[in-house]
């Protein structure tokens, strides 16, 4: 399995040729991002995983070194997908810095999740960080660089408490493993433990836009095309919903339980993951911007992820691995279609799209699919994820009933602007008013298709529950499931 | 006090200097010199944090050296500065490239510009 | 042979896609939706008695260490309401194959057939994922359907979708408390794992309880959230009004009957009075529906509105008929229900006629149209005479059964707020029909047609079904008392003429009450032939004191006697409308949502202070890690 | 108004400041059992005991001055970077190609034109390049010897192209340095896979490793230090040139 190591590689040596290649930029972009989709489906199902891959021949602690499990290896799938998916919708870029840009940050986003050293990770993530900020500022328009630099200051901000973390945690523990520091985390005098959980959690929360840590999240969503957003959702948004399980629910667990050793700090967490989900759709109830919305949206079901994985019961980490999968398809359906809709109203305020749901028929359908997913309607994908979270805070403290009252209520208000706009796609066009331009035909076939994957997974969860029952089993028995193969003498 | 207290002490003010700049400066050029601040913090601190008392530089020189292993200082912090000054690095570059392209524009180095980013894009 | 239950759920799915691609042939697409719930009405005909018909899926979503199953399952009581829902339904499609014109047609098809798929499931649930996502379906697609891509609509359907997602949250929580309990989703092992908690725990299985009736409460429209019908009713599409008006507003009923009555006729829960305290609030929300639907619609001038008001009350008049427990009251609530489906498709169709021809909604613009729609003024005449109550024909018989069963309980304050609702009722009734239909007709509906034929024949069935029910209540009360078998009551097989009641020597033949009501009209048609002829007068031919109502900053509108036809009653009423209007509340609250929407928006324009809410979040974390 | 709000952030720093510090110092006064923060450094509970005895692989071995090892770096935070976590190190410098290629991509299109200097540094620009072309070369020759290494090394020949501009002249153009960095990137990573195609496993130092303290020692670490130090000089280079006219035209979309 070290030929894993070509997820990063390819794409990094793709990011050099990238400044020669001129016009067949897209085509290689294209034909990387294809292989390293087939790659990691190939890694997931030739039965080798799970996997720990030395890199340089040092075996860790030593040296830095990949794991590969079905967890990861299944996110990695995810991301690429996103990734193809992003290609695809391109509209117009031609210049090498972008592509050699999305390849970079390809492979960082791959990295992240593939990483089994702590300090890797950081220089992963501020890639990532990097990559993300000068694709937001590609447009090079007024608000691209407002939003890239508001983007930057935070991750930078961020970073440099991700970065004190991971020195502490050398300094106090010695080492730099991921596995070796979960399995040497109970022997940390308990406030320090807790200062290193606060450090880290700041540098990561920021980039998985929970609340307070979020003020970037709708401006860089507004600043970006429409091929960034997915990016930034699809690839950028998954990695971040792995890092919560690898950083949080592997390194620091009571004896690999995916219960965090702080219950007050598990429940400061389950209070930002429900004010990120109040404060995101409460924000994105009156909002007009389309793209806006949609960031909101993001930050909402972040939220609910984070908030299944620290109830931590096996059904809630069930329904937040659905609602990671629900999310990521019908995140991706709404990005691609709001992206060819902006072009044909030639606005990005939703009231501005009367009809087009009439024009293109299919495209209205699945953007409705897509918005009852995120809704949790029954049928489709997402429901599952809620249904495994509110059975999950059920059996949890009273505490957490009250957090999925929360979120019930929210979801009245998800409801509403999100069948709204849906309902507005299906209005009568104003008479006044033209299309710019058709909408592409393939944009709106990758929509169907990921629709029609939704109802799949909605009418037959079956489809992928072994893949998630496998990913949970990792989180609840870390110690046997990621740490044993990180170290397999012990 | 020992010399690690005072490094550690150094470079946690160091840092909080940062921070607060961060947070009180309006001019983006200022906040990008905090976060400079706070870069140089850390690389601070995470030398002290391999710093042991009258230790000795991890280069091996001759074959004396080889008898004062133990009492070298932590090379990998060293190396983690290392990186961590070239991302620092990195990071201005960009940023100061993005503040150029910012000011112009919007016409200014403030941060609070581009709240009004909205208002002109409805017009 | 492919399954019977999964065809019936399958077949309107398959045909909301076909209908889908060829939307712009409306007469095909409406016909193909005649024949699905023709289909589907003759597949439950022929399904009668046959409860043992089930099917079911497993999902391989592990819950509760065992695989889900949706089933489906035939059962009387999910196929009475099913059946005649069909019923219903088919006679609503004949209407909507003329009513979708080249000018009217709503494009509607699709997701009304996705709502006849929801219909189907909701009715024939065996474990509560099935219904809860049926439920669900019915929602959304309802939503859609009253919207129907037009911009005031959807304003009034915004407000519908709110409470039913309300709603739905509600029963989400609910479903999986109560399937916690009873560690399965099915329906009937929770109902007995909610009665075992009502001997442990009084007050968790009340709120349980309570978390399924919202819903149902909801759905149904019964006090305290009767408001939505009036606005979804009058917005939605007038051919799909019948729809809303019959079936849609009986899925609460349905959901009473099927969960909230089995436990609270068996659980061990303290008495009051003669029945228990559950059933009692529910008795007087039932009763409170009732008498605030009546007075909404007597000062309604919207018709469509007038009516929806109408249909709350009814609803109001069921769930009392409910709350009673006992057999009687249970029959007369479902003989009821069908009773006010006939009825209301009756008059909303008529209406909708009305309105096919006229294009309006208000009643003082209208007037004498029976001189020029004869057969939809009698289709209406029928509907509310047996709205109102009156022997010969349905409506009579199922109140009748609950006012008596209501009075057996010694609920004597129900009984007042029923009689009151009844007699409202002539009062709006009696309105409509003589603005609409009697006085004089304005001079620009001179030349209107009668209805078309596909719209003239459904209508001309639900006359004389009508009448048919009115006549031999069997037709009902057979399945009716198969329904009560099913639910473990003991009741005998109905005969097709009698109506036995909670007082002896009370039984009621109706067929004889029939005889000598047709007794009754033939002499009044005697009197009608030889008595003076009326006298024609144009419509704003009214006292204005010789001077022109223009001169008084007026209008002509103003003097016809049917604008503010209850202006006294209303200002008498209205301030204590003020104070109960759910929808006024849910309004402020849906200012205050959208006001804090903005602030946020707003804060996260700001660059300014993102490091402050950085700080903040550490601080939060600091805080709630360490201090606390 | 505004001297208000101004005055509200700064109470609010630091008060949240306050907090940091207060919590920082409870947690370094703690005196829970387990390893504190403030417990003195001690190197051999630490990974770092093996990096400094060059005993990874095998835990017994020893090595001698002069001899051979697993890494025969005698730096060893060199042998720390570029060996036992060269895998960072190369991210480094993806993160280097990444954040200068942005700083290109953002950077508005108006460009100075390189200005003729004094006569002075005009005529003193050679030596004063060969000097900082030979430091530079010298620290990245000696990178696994001595402090130093690519990454210093190519900031010092990048000021010499720095003052080259300065004294009025492009010594190289835009286009080459896009070459010099992108064979330089991808010659890094051919050897990172060369390990994996001969040893089986990236980033491997695939070479014999010569005796501790020669020059010619540490296997591949001078051959990646001087890819390094070239790209690194030619991103940094490439950052100067940004801003004068002569360079490559860019194609902006």
């Amino acid at each position: 399995m070290n030929s894993s190591l070509f997820l990063i590689i390819i794409p990094l040596m793709g990011a050099f040729i990238a400044l020669f290649a001129k016009k067949a930029n897209r085509l290689m972009a294209i034909v990387i991002t294809l292989f390293m989709e087939i790659f990691s489906i190939i890694i997931y199902l030739s039965g080798k995983l799970p996997v720990s891959v030395e890199i340089g021949g040092w075996q860790p602690p030593y040296g830095i070194n990949f794991v590969l499990t079905p967890l990861s290896v299944g996110f990695i799938i995810l991301i690429n997908l996103a990734a193809i998916i992003s290609l695809f919708i391109i509209r117009g870029e031609k210049s090498y810095q972008f592509y050699s840009t999305y390849l970079v940050l390809l492979a960082a986003s791959n990295g992240i999740v593939l990483t089994g050293d702590i300090f890797n990770f950081y220089i992963f993530s501020e890639l990532t960080a990097f990559g993300i900020t000068a694709l937001i500022a590609y447009p090079k328009d007024r608000k691209s660089t407002g939003a890239a630099i508001k983007y930057l200051i935070l991750a930078s901000t961020a970073a440099a408490f991700l970065l004190i973390g991971i020195g502490i945690v050398y300094k106090t523990l010695g080492t730099l493993n991921i596995a070796d520091i979960a399995s040497k985390i109970s022997l940390l005098d308990p406030l320090t433990l807790e200062l290193i959980i606060i450090l880290m959690l700041t540098g990561i929360f920021v980039e998985l836009e929970l609340f307070p840590f979020n003020m970037w999240v709708p401006k860089a969503y507004l600043g970006g095309t429409a091929s960034v957003n997915v990016m930034l959702h699809g690839m950028l948004g998954t990695a971040g919903a792995y890092t919560i399980t690898r950083i949080l629910l592997t390194m620091f667990t009571v004896d690999g339980s995916g219960l965090l050793v702080n219950v007050n700090i598990a429940n400061s967490v389950i209070v930002i993951a429900l004010l990120t989900i109040l404060v995101s759709e409460i924000a994105a109830f009156n909002e007009k911007k389309i793209k806006k919305v949609l960031a909101f949206s993001s930050m909402g079901q972040m939220g609910l992820i984070i908030f299944g994985f620290m109830i931590g019961n096996e059904q809630a980490i069930v329904g937040a691995f659905y609602l990671v999968v629900a999310n990521f398809v019908a995140k991706t359906i709404l990005f691609v279609l709001t992206g060819e809709f902006i072009a044909m109203s030639g606005s990005g305020n939703w009231e501005d799209m009367k009809g087009i749901g009439r024009k293109h028929p299919v495209a209205g359908l699945a953007f409705v699919i897509g918005s009852l997913s995120l809704m949790g309607v029954p049928f489709f994908a997402g429901f599952w994820g809620k249904l495994g979270l509110i059975q999950g805070a059920i059996n949890g403290s009273a505490f957490m009933v009250v957090g999925i009252v929360i979120v019930l209520i929210t979801a009245i208000i998800e409801g509403i602007y999100f069948l709204k706009i849906a309902h507005t796609l299906f209005l009568e066009k104003d008479s006044d008013r033209e299309y710019l331009s058709k909408a592409r035909v393939h944009s709106i076939v990758i929509a169907a298709i990921l629709a029609l994957a939704i109802i799949a997974i909605g009418v037959k969860p079956g489809l992928i529950e072994s893949n998630i029952n496998s990913a949970t089993d990792e989180i609840l028995n870390s110690t046997s499931n990621y740490i044993d193969i990180v170290f397999p003498r012990r | 006090m020992t010399m690690l207290n005072i490094f550690l002490l150094s470079s946690t003010s160091l840092i909080f200097i940062g921070l607060y700049g961060v947070l009180t400066r309006k001019n983006i050029v200022k906040i990008l010199l905090s976060l400079n601040i706070i870069e140089t913090g850390i690389n601070l601190l995470l030398v002290a944090f391999g710093y042991v008392e009258n230790g000795e530089v991890p280069i091996l020189t001759s074959s004396e050296s080889l008898k004062n292993i133990v009492n070298m200082v932590d090379p990998v912090p060293q190396a983690l500065v290392l990186t961590s000054i070239v991302i620092g690095l990195g990071t201005t570059a960009f940023a100061l490239g993005l503040t150029i392209r910012y000011y112009k524009t919007h016409g200014t180095l403030s941060i609070d510009a581009s709240d009004e980013e909205e208002v002109m894009l409805n017009e | 042979m492919v399954d019977k239950m999964l065809m019936m759920i399958l077949i309107p799915l398959i045909t909301a896609f076909l209908t889908t691609i060829i939307l712009k042939q409306h007469k095909v697409v409406w016909t193909l939706f005649l024949a699905v719930s023709g289909y589907l009405s003759y597949t439950l005909f022929t399904m009668y008695g046959a409860w043992d018909l089930t099917w079911s899926i497993e999902l391989g979503y592990k819950i509760f260490d065992s695989n889900l199953v949706l089933s489906l399952a035939n059962n009387p009581l999910g196929w009475f309401f099913a059946f005649f829902a069909s019923v219903t339904t088919m006679l609503i499609a004949m209407f909507s194959i003329a009513f979708n014109d080249d000018k009217h047609d709503s494009k509607t098809a699709p997701i009304w057939l996705i709502l006849i798929f929801a219909n189907i499931g909701i009715f024939f649930a065996q474990d509560w994922l099935m219904f809860f996502g049926m439920w669900e379906m019915m929602s959304m697609s309802s939503y859609f359907m009253i919207a129907h891509g037009k911009e005031i609509p959807a304003k009034a359907a915004k407000f519908y979708l709110s409470l039913s997602l309300v709603g739905t949250s509600t029963l989400l929580l609910g479903i999986i408390s109560v399937a916690r309990l009873s560690q399965t989703f099915d329906i009937n092992a929770s109902i007995d794992s909610l009665i075992n908690l009502f001997a442990t725990d009084y007050n968790k299985a009340i709120l349980y309880i309570g978390l399924f009736a919202v819903t149902f409460f909801i759905k149904s429209a019964v006090f305290p959230f009767y408001m939505w019908p009036s606005k979804a009713y009058a917005e939605s599409p007038d051919d799909f009004t019948p729809f809303l008006s019959t079936v849609m507003s009986k899925y609460g009923i349905y959901g009473i009957v099927l969960f909230i009555l089995p436990i609270l006729q068996n659980a061990d829960i303290p008495a009051l009075g003669q029945i228990n305290e559950p059933a009692y609030i529910l008795a007087v929300l039932g009763a409170i529906t009732s008498v605030l639907g009546t007075i909404l619609a007597i000062f309604e001038t919207d018709m469509k509105k007038l009516f929806a008001y109408s249909s709350v009350a009814n609803i109001g008049y069921i769930v009392m008929g409910l709350s009673t427990l006992s057999i009687i009251g249970i029959q007369g609530a479902l003989f009821h229900s069908i009773n006010h489906m006939v009825i209301k498709s009756a008059i909303f169709l008529s209406l909708a006629a009305v309105i096919y021809r006229t294009g309006e909604r208000e009643m003082h613009k209208l007037g004498g149209l029976a001189y020029r729609m004869p057969l939809t003024f009698m289709v209406y005449l029928l509907g509310i005479i047996s709205a109102a109550g009156i022997p010969p024909l349905n409506g009579f018989a199922s109140k009748w059964l609950i006012i008596q069963a209501l009075m057996s309980q010694n609920m004597l304050f129900v009984v007042i707020a029923m009689i009151f609702a009844s007699t409202g009722a002539f009062m709006y009734l009696f309105r409509v029909l003589a603005s609409v239909f009697l006085g004089q007709l304005p001079d620009k509906y001179k030349h209107i047609k009668e209805a078309p034929l596909l719209m003239a024949i459904p209508m001309t069935i639900i006359m004389l079904l009508m009448l048919a029910i009115g006549v031999l209540p069997g037709i009902i009360m057979k399945p009716v008392n198969a329904v009560l078998i099913g639910m473990g009551y003991d009741v005998q097989e109905a005969s097709w003429t009698t109506v036995h009641s909670a007082f002896s020597n009370s039984d009621l033949n109706v067929t004889n009450i029939f005889y000598i009501f047709m007794a009754g009209a033939a002499i009044a048609l005697v009197f009608y032939l030889f008595s003076a002829k009326s006298v024609k007068v144009t419509q704003d031919d009214n006292y204005t004191a010789g001077e022109l109502p223009s001169d008084w900053g007026t209008t002509p509108e103003r003097f016809n006697f049917s604008y503010g036809f209850y202006q006294p009653f209303k200002e008498m009423f209205n301030p204590m409308m003020d104070l109960i209007s759910f929808d006024r509340w849910m309004a402020a609250f849906g200012k205050i949502v959208e006001r804090i929407s903005n602030g946020l928006s707003v804060l996260y324009t700001k660059s300014e202070g993102a490091i402050l809410m950085l700080y903040i979040g550490v601080a939060i974390l600091i805080i709630g890690g360490w201090i606390i | 108004m505004k001297n208000d709000k101004t005055l509200l952030m700064n109470i609010l720093a630091i008060v949240f400041l306050a907090l940091l510090a207060y919590f920082i110092y409870a947690v370094a006064t703690s005196s829970d059992v387990g390893i504190n923060l403030m417990d003195d450094n001690v190197v051999e509970n630490r990974v770092a005991d093996r990096y400094l005895n060059k005993n990874v692989l095998d835990e017994n071995s020893q090595y001698e001055w002069g001899g051979k090892a697993e890494d025969s770096a005698a730096n060893i935070v060199t042998a720390v970077l570029a060996d036992y976590r060269l895998f960072d190190t190369s991210l480094e410098v993806i993160v280097l190609f990444v954040t200068v290629m942005g700083f290109g991509l953002v950077l508005p299109d108006e460009r100075r034109k390189i200005k003729e200097s004094t006569q002075l540094l005009f005529n003193w620009l050679p030596i004063l390049m060969t000097f900082m072309l030979l430091v530079g070369g010298y620290m990245f020759i000696n990178g696994h010897l001595s402090p130093g290494g690519g990454f210093p090394a190519g900031a010092i020949i990048s000021t010499a192209i720095l003052v080259g501009i300065l004294a009025g002249k492009q010594t190289v153009s835009h286009h080459t340095l896009k070459i010099v960095e992108a064979v330089a990137g991808i010659s890094i990573f051919s050897l990172a896979t060369l390990g994996f195609i001969l040893k089986g496993s990236f980033f491997i130092n695939f070479l014999e490793g010569g005796n501790i303290g020669d020059v010619f020692s540490a296997g591949l670490i001078p051959i990646l230090y001087t890819l390094v130090a070239f790209k690194v000089s030619a991103e940094l280079s490439g950052v100067y040139l940004e801003f004068y006219k002569g360079g490559e035209e860019h194609d902006h979309a």
